[in-house]
């Protein structure tokens, strides 16, 4: 279970990390960065998977008494949380990035903004 | 004294960014207000911290929040470095709000509440001491950013934002992947608890620490990962420029010292590798940069990696680390800032435009101040800091390091400085309207960074030793810089001769001499200054700084001491040789020269200080580490000051183009600033019994080889300045060989050319520089027939090159009859036959200079000439006294000399039987010699005008010209190339061999900077491959080395 | 009509020796004639004889011995002054020394035509010799303007300007022919 | 030593003699010359009647302040080489001022008369004397290489710079001059001297048919008779200095009579069977052979 998440973030990462690197278009590299962050969010949760444990809410099941052995670990839950809202914001603000680009320009190529060199 | 939490700075700058939010676009005034409240108050917090820190009111406090301790929540740390890195980061924060006003008040509350929480997150990341937490304010940061940068409007600022975008979005996963796993390896996110199990990173979370600070490496940008933020440097507002520079690198770099402790010494090792990496490489890719900004952004990043390279080089626990740190960190801080404000205000994008800085004084004196602050002159902070750092380096053995951090900024030295020399002299443009917002900002940290110079001097050690009261006087002068010359001129010689009533009494010989030559020879070469109409402006702070630094010199008795002097002294003549009309290029390669020098001359103290305690100048006679090398690279330190050959090609023109009365200051005064040195070092050397006999056996060969290419040239000059500036690299070539003789006549020769050279110096400089001052022109073929004109000036100039010419009675002769009993005795027989072929080659060009200008035909505009203005006749008449008593009676000076340079130099003394010299070889006895001489010429003068009738005047016409009539005097005056012949037998000794060699090093740098940084495509996908090709390469390295 | 008139005077003039204007280097223009600008047209002076008569007489005894001849070969007869210092004739052994330059010649051979240009030449050389000076007139031209029709001066004229000491009135072709005259 | 007044009574007799034999040593080489011409040449007294026409000229010009003292200083070199020069070995009359400088001095002091001469000439404002000065100092610069060699050699080999005493180490025949001791040296000073005398190949300051006679061009009258008076000084001191570093120095009047026509016959000698050099040539050849000579003479005697 954890070797198949950790594997597909990965995948995920390695995808992303592709799509960033290889594709012209700004919009296909903003996917790119979503996939990347989002096999970064597989793999913070995966960091924090404890196998046979329940989500760490404090309730009956769980009991009172060594709670962290049957929940799994919820500081990488709570981090997860923290880099999706990010990511959401990057994701925003790149995208309104594009729209500008778009705007200035008619066009999305990454390679058609090279005024700046040197 | 209540001390308001920390949180506070988040919580207060979140709750009125809150509130500008809520009151949107309508009330701009009262957002930017609140923006101005929380920026003001998050400076109070820092600032009472600081202050409370500082001054041990209060000890280091942990502020937890949500009532648990770590590592059950996030902590902030709020000790003395937090403090003032905050500090930094709010003060550049509230000015930088300030600065931006219009921009901030235009835009709404939007780009306001953005920017406050950048300066929040800023915060936030320094004071934080958990990883996540870092990494999610690093986050807001660079989103906080980016949505700065898009305030800009235009396509750059909004591509070169998505850039930024790539670059920071790819480098916060590598983050969030490193936390992630340390996290997984340590069980913690709290700093210090990670830092406690150090062991467990070494062997199983190596990955993630290097990750982390790879990311915290590559927001620092490294070369040559960094094309994205070089973009944003240059197209973002000028005010985003100036924080991204300042605060938001200066937050990240501490961010970067605190991880430094998950590091390992490999880590650190390539830490330190990346950072001066970046640091020359980012200064050399800037030598080609014409636009101003960008080239901002290159030096922004080079000065980044060295603070980098310093967290990785100097250990932390060393003393001077942090003193190191902040030294060269306020400097970048405050003069990249100031530089990025500017730029704002002056809007032109090339640097050759800056000269509209001239319009406003002020502005022009902020831009200078920022611009040597960067390039680490003193009294800036960084030049305290790069000092520690040079001697820190080098007592651990460092060299590699410290070559490479010199030869950075070197190159540095040379854009920066190329820059300050366009805004000096190029014809200025208009100035855009200057707001007093922008402008207020610019001078507080114009002043911030004098304060933090004088600050950061007194901590360093050996710092509180520096004498700061030449700075003062010129401090003085700049104020009333608004007086007419001559009150400014009087000023000067007061405060000279005040440095000169200090320090000559009960100052020893050897001083004594250099004393006199600089002070003494100061207040005669300022005299003229009496003759300029007007206000001179920025002429008198410089000249003090020269003649400051000079008196400094003297005084020095430790190695800072003397490399500040060596500084100001620098700096001061730079300011005076650039304001010639012609020698904005000239001066530029006087100061790359001096520049190089003084590095090399820093190098060589670093050496000298390895293996000793102190920074004593006696040291010098004690090197441990390599101890030729380290005497070597003084030496040839001082030797670009004194021009010897190779380092003599920016004398000509420096000395040539400079003002009238500035010429005779630079080559007189100036270039014995070098020989001081070199007496100094050789003395250190141990005198006679030496054990650098090679060395000084090459400095003799290179002061023979020099006195004759410097001569020889001069020969060739048709410019009446450049013959006498190659005159002085001659005649500094016979001084540098007779000090390299090391023996008691040797020394005494030397002493004697030295003061010879300089009051002939002065003379020649002084007629000559009056007569180009008069004529308008540089060309002796354009000259003529002066003597009826200008006949004080004649006899000057007589008397001049009969003492430089070495013939009896005066007193060259006296060097030349030393100089030969000298040679003959050490043996240097080949070498003193090169220096007497110089000494004859000599007249070639005395013979030019005089009879071109003074002598031959008179020209038809010159007719109404005057005589040099008073002025400039006083000094060399004073001077001309003081060549009759030298050459009357040498033993005035050289018995006192003998007798001191005797614990030096015991063997083969010069003995005095009165007046009458004896040495092992001959014998000389001046004033017999000079009585002589004298009565024999009146007699037959007398015999002369007793046996000649009545001689008839005539016109210049009257001549034999075969029965012709000259046409017109211009074609009758024959001077222009007249040693042809001389020229096609000998020339080629003077082909620019080494004009080409320079020519050929400074293109091959070019060269490879233009090729370099076309790795910048400006593609934002390159950019984001060089991220990760970077991290892998480096991963790769770094793992094949553990 | 006027310009053409002071063209006309002018004409002879060369461009040199007319009036110009130059400026000076603090932007003042100073105007310039050559003709008494650069010549001066003060008379040469000249002193007396030493009163006392042996001394005068040693003097010029002297001055004979040493004559030094500045040649001023203008047409066939400058050919014949090389040879007069050649072993054949060998004016040397009388103390005749050939120098070229007039300050320090004494006596001034004309030995050819003497042409309208060729005579400003002459009186500029002869006035740049120092007394006691002499003039040798060689050959006819000079003396009766045969030679060459139009622009020949008289004898007259010549003997006017340089109070000719001494004529050779014989076209003769011989070098040793002036060793008299000298 | 001291200034006293028979002790300048003596050194104006010596420079009376000199001068004297000056003009008589010149005449006769200019016989000399005449006769390798086929002529018969000028009497050998032409010189004093020259020099008397020269001084009773009755007019005279000036072109300056600097143009009048230009001969004053030609002829205080002159006399003063003659001032600081110890003529006759042994002998305190003799032996002039020379307590109060050595060889250096003199070396040095040729320069006083050519420096003052050149800038009279200058003053002068004619075309030539410029050249001509130009053409000397190139000249020059390259003569005193294998000179300044050569005493080097001396001053190291008799570890001493007075003149008197290099003479006296010279004492006791013709085996122990240092034409003897030191060949090197003295062919390497005697080339040079070729140069400094001035005559061809190295006549370029007065190239007769170039320059008409350079410098001295516009100097007449008494002027001249200053320099020909300077020059018959000059040639007879020059000669007495290289007789006595080189050739055992005179310990008589008529020693150092021969001794310095001879020294000054190699030099006309040489003129009268070379044409005259271009400057370039001649800047050229004093820094071959003559150098190399000076080399060697210097690495002899290490």
């Amino acid at each position: 279970m954890e070797t198949i998440a950790l594997i597909t973030s990965f995948v995920l990462i390695l995808i992303g990390l592709y799509g960033i690197l290889s594709q012209k278009n700004i919009l296909k590299m903003i996917v790119g960065f979503s996939l990347f962050d989002t096999g970064l969010h597989v793999l913070i949760v995966t960091v924090g998977y404890i196998r046979g444990g329940t989500a760490p809410i404090l309730d009956q099941v769980t009991g009172t008494s060594n709670v962290s052995d049957k929940i799994v670990d919820p500081i990488p839950q709570a981090l997860v949380l923290t880099a999706i809202v990010i990511g959401l914001g990057v994701t925003a603000l790149m995208l309104a990035y594009a729209l500008k680009m778009y705007q200035e320009k008619q066009s999305l190529d990454i390679r058609d903004f090279k005024e700046l060199k040197w | 004294m209540d001390f308001i939490s920390p949180i506070n700075v988040v919580a207060v700058s979140l709750g009125a960014a809150f509130f500008m939010g809520l009151l949107g676009k309508k009330a701009q005034t009262v957002s930017y207000i609140l923006l101005l409240g929380a920026l003001l108050f998050n400076t109070i917090v820092s600032g009472q911290w600081l202050y409370g820190l500082a001054t041990n009111i209060i000890d280091a406090q942990q502020v937890y929040t949500a009532g648990f301790r770590p590592p059950f929540s996030i902590n902030l740390l709020m000790g003395l470095d937090e403090a003032v890195i905050t500090t930094l980061v709010n003060i550049v924060g509230l000015l930088g709000a300030i600065y931006m006003a219009s921009g901030l008040h235009k835009k709404g509350s939007g780009s306001q509440v953005v920017y406050l929480v950048l300066i929040m997150s800023l915060n936030v990341i320094v004071l934080s001491r958990d990883l996540f937490n870092i990494f999610v304010f690093l986050e807001v940061g660079s989103i906080a950013t980016a949505g700065l940068i898009i305030m800009q409007k235009g396509i750059n600022a909004v591509s070169a934002g998505f850039k930024y975008m790539l670059a920071t979005g790819i480098i916060a996963s590598i983050m969030l992947i490193g936390v992630i796993f340390i996290y997984r390896f340590t069980g913690t996110l709290n700093l210090d608890f990670v830092m406690q199990s150090h062991p467990v990173l070494k062997q199983g979370a190596l990955i993630s620490s290097f990750l982390i600070l790879m990311a915290i490496l590559l927001e620092l940008k490294p070369f040559p990962a960094n094309g994205w933020a070089l973009d944003v440097y240059e197209s973002a507002h000028p005010g985003i420029s100036a924080m991204l520079s300042s605060a938001v690198a200066t937050a990240n770099l501490f961010v970067l010292y605190k991880f430094t402790g998950m590091a390992g010494e490999s880590l650190m090792y390539y830490i330190s590798l990346i950072g001066l990496v970046t640091f020359v490489g980012s200064n050399l890719l800037g030598i080609n940069q014409t636009n101003a900004r960008r080239m901002l952004g290159y030096s922004s990043i080079g000065q980044i990696g060295l603070l980098v390279a310093i967290i990785g080089l100097v250990p932390h626990s060393n003393a001077n680390f942090k003193l190191i740190f902040i030294g060269i960190l306020t400097g970048h801080y405050f003069a990249k800032a100031g530089l990025f404000w500017i730029a704002g205000i002056v809007k032109a994008q090339n640097i050759k435009e800056w000269s509209v800085l001239r319009n406003r004084p002020v502005l022009l004196f902020l831009f200078l101040t920022f611009v040597l602050a960067l390039t680490g002159f003193p009294p800036f902070p960084s030049f305290w800091g790069k000092w520690q750092l040079v001697m820190g380096l080098s007592q651990q053995g460092q060299i590699a390091a410290v070559i490479a951090i010199l030869v950075g900024s070197f190159f540095e030295v040379v854009y920066l400085l190329r820059w300050a020399g366009y805004s000096i002299k190029l014809e200025p443009g208009k100035l855009p309207e200057v707001k007093l917002s922008q402008f207020i900002p610019v001078i507080l940290f114009g002043l911030g960074i004098y304060a933090t110079g004088y600050f950061v001097s007194q901590a360093t050690n050996f710092g509180d030793t520096i004498n700061y009261i030449p700075l003062v006087v010129v401090a003085i002068l700049l104020v009333v810089d608004f007086l007419p010359a001559y009150i400014k001129n009087s000023l000067s010689i007061l405060a000279t001769g005040w440095f000169a009533y200090l320090l000559i009494p009960g100052q020893d010989t050897l001083k004594l001499v250099f004393t006199v030559i600089f002070l003494v020879g100061g207040i005669l070469t300022l005299i003229p200054g009496f003759h300029v109409k007007g206000k001179r402006a920025g002429f008198y702070p410089s000249a003090m700084l020269m003649f400051g630094g000079l008196a400094l010199l003297i005084e020095a008795e430790n190695m800072l001491q003397f490399f500040f002097a060596w500084e100001i002294m620098t700096l001061g003549s730079y300011f005076l040789i650039i304001r010639g009309k012609e020698s904005m290029v000239h001066a530029f390669s006087y100061m790359l020269f001096s520049v190089g020098g003084a590095y090399l001359i820093l190098l060589g103290f670093g050496m000298v200080s390895v293996g000793n305690t102190g920074l004593s100048l006696n040291l010098l006679s004690q090197i441990k580490f390599y101890p030729v090398l380290a005497m070597a690279l003084l030496a040839v330190g001082f030797m670009t000051k004194t021009a010897s050959l190779g380092l003599h090609i920016w004398l000509p023109g420096a000395h040539g183009e400079a003002e009238s009365d500035v010429s005779p200051m630079v080559s007189a005064i100036l270039l014995k600033a070098g020989v001081f040195g070199l007496v100094l070092l050789m003395l250190a050397a141990g005198g006679e019994y030496n054990n650098y006999q090679g060395l000084f056996y090459t400095l003799g060969w290179i002061g023979a080889l020099t006195a004759l290419v410097g001569n020889l040239g001069a020969v060739f000059q048709e410019d009446a300045k450049r013959l006498l500036a190659y005159s002085s690299i001659g005649q500094l070539g016979y001084i540098l060989f007779a000090f390299s003789i090391m023996s008691q006549l040797g020394w005494l020769t030397g002493f004697t050319y030295t003061i010879n050279h300089f009051m002939f110096k002065a003379i020649l400089f002084l007629s000559v520089g009056g007569i180009v001052m008069r004529l308008g022109t540089h060309n002796m073929y354009e000259m003529g027939g002066l003597i009826k004109k200008m006949p004080f000036s004649f006899i000057a100039v007589l008397i001049g090159i009969i003492t430089l010419a070495g013939i009896p009675p005066l007193s060259g002769f006296s060097g030349k009859w030393l100089f030969y009993n000298a040679v003959i005795m050490k043996g240097w027989y080949f070498q003193g036959a090169i220096i007497f072929f110089a000494g004859t080659i000599a007249f070639l060009y005395c013979f030019k200079l005089i009879y071109s200008i003074f002598l031959g035909q008179l020209k038809d505009n010159h007719r109404n000439v005057k005589e040099l203005p008073f002025w400039y006749l006083l000094p060399q008449y004073i001077l001309i006294l003081g060549i009759m008593v030298f050459s009357a009676k040498p033993d005035l000076i050289l018995k006192p000399l003998g007798t001191a340079l005797a614990a030096a130099f015991p063997s083969n003394p010069l003995i005095w039987e009165g007046t009458k010299a004896l040495s092992q070889l001959g014998y000389w006895d001046a004033t017999t010699i000079m009585i002589v001489i004298g009565t024999m010429f009146v007699i037959l003068l007398i015999w002369l005008m007793l046996m000649s009738r009545k001689a008839q005047n005539v016109k210049q016409f009257n001549i034999v010209y075969a029965g012709e009539r000259p046409e017109r005097p211009e074609l009758t005056h024959v001077s222009h190339n007249i040693y042809a012949g001389y020229n096609k037998a000998l020339g080629f000794l003077v082909a620019p061999g080494i004009t080409g060699f320079w020519n050929y090093a400074t293109n091959l740098v070019e060269s490879i900077g233009n090729f370099t940084r076309r790795i910048y495509s400006g593609n934002g996908q390159s950019y984001a491959i060089h991220l990760v090709s970077y991290i892998v390469v480096v991963f790769i390295i770094y793992i094949s080395s553990i | 009509m006027k310009m053409k008139e002071t063209d006309n005077q002018n004409k002879f003039l060369h461009e040199d020796i007319e009036k110009r204007e130059v400026i000076a280097p603090d932007g003042s223009i100073i105007e310039i004639d050559p003709m008494q600008d650069y010549f001066c047209d003060a008379r040469p002076q000249v002193s007396e004889p030493y009163k006392i008569k042996v001394v005068e007489k040693f003097l010029n005894w002297a001055r004979s011995e040493s004559i030094w001849v500045l040649g001023f070969g203008t047409g066939c007869g400058s050919i014949e002054i090389p040879p007069l210092m050649t072993p054949r004739f060998d004016a040397f052994r009388y103390g005749v020394q050939m120098r070229p330059t007039p300050r320090q010649s004494n006596a001034f051979i004309i030995s050819g035509y003497l042409s309208v240009k060729t005579l400003k030449r002459v009186i500029r050389s002869y006035e740049q010799m120092q007394n006691p000076k002499y003039v040798l007139l060689w050959e006819v031209a000079p003396l009766t303007a045969e030679c060459i029709g139009t622009v020949t001066i008289p004898l007259t004229g010549s003997i006017c300007i340089c109070r000719s000491t001494c004529t050779l009135p014989v076209a003769c072709r011989a070098p040793k022919l002036y060793l008299p005259g000298l | 030593m001291e200034f006293t007044v028979s002790k300048i009574l003596w050194t104006l007799l010596g420079l009376f003699i000199v001068l004297n034999w000056g003009l008589i040593m010149g005449g006769t080489m200019r016989k000399i010359v005449a006769r390798v011409g086929k002529r018969y040449g000028i009497p050998i007294y032409q010189p004093y009647i020259d020099l008397v026409k020269n001084y009773s000229v009755r007019s005279q010009i000036t072109h300056g302040v600097m143009f009048y003292l230009g001969p004053v200083f030609r002829l205080s070199g002159g006399v003063g080489i003659f001032l600081f020069l110890p003529l006759i070995f042994g002998s305190d009359h003799w032996s002039n001022f020379s307590f109060s400088g050595d060889l250096i001095l003199i070396l040095y002091f040729q320069f006083f008369g050519m420096l003052g001469m050149a800038l009279g000439a200058g003053e002068g404002g004619h075309p030539y004397s410029a050249i001509g000065v130009s053409r000397g100092l190139s000249q020059f610069t390259t003569i005193e290489v294998p000179m300044t060699l050569a005493v080097i050699s001396l001053a190291v080999q008799y570890n001493t710079l007075s003149i008197s005493e290099i003479v006296a180490a010279q004492q006791g025949g013709l085996a122990n001059w240092t034409m003897v001791t030191n060949p090197f040296a003295t062919v390497a000073a005697m080339l040079s001297l070729l140069g400094a005398f001035g005559h061809s190949p190295f006549d370029l300051v007065k190239a007769p048919n170039e320059i008409p006679i350079g410098p001295p061009t516009e100097y007449h009258a008494t002027y001249l008779g200053v320099l020909r008076t300077n020059a018959a000084i000059l040639h007879v001191v020059e000669a007495a200095l290289f007789m006595n570093l080189f050739f055992g120095g005179a310990t008589n009047w008529f020693e150092l009579i021969l001794k310095t026509f001879l020294i000054y016959f190699w030099s006309v000698f040489v003129g009268v069977v070379f044409p005259r050099f271009r400057i370039e040539q001649s800047v050229q050849w004093f820094l071959k052979i003559p150098l190399i000579l000076g080399i060697i003479a210097i690495i002899v005697v290490l």
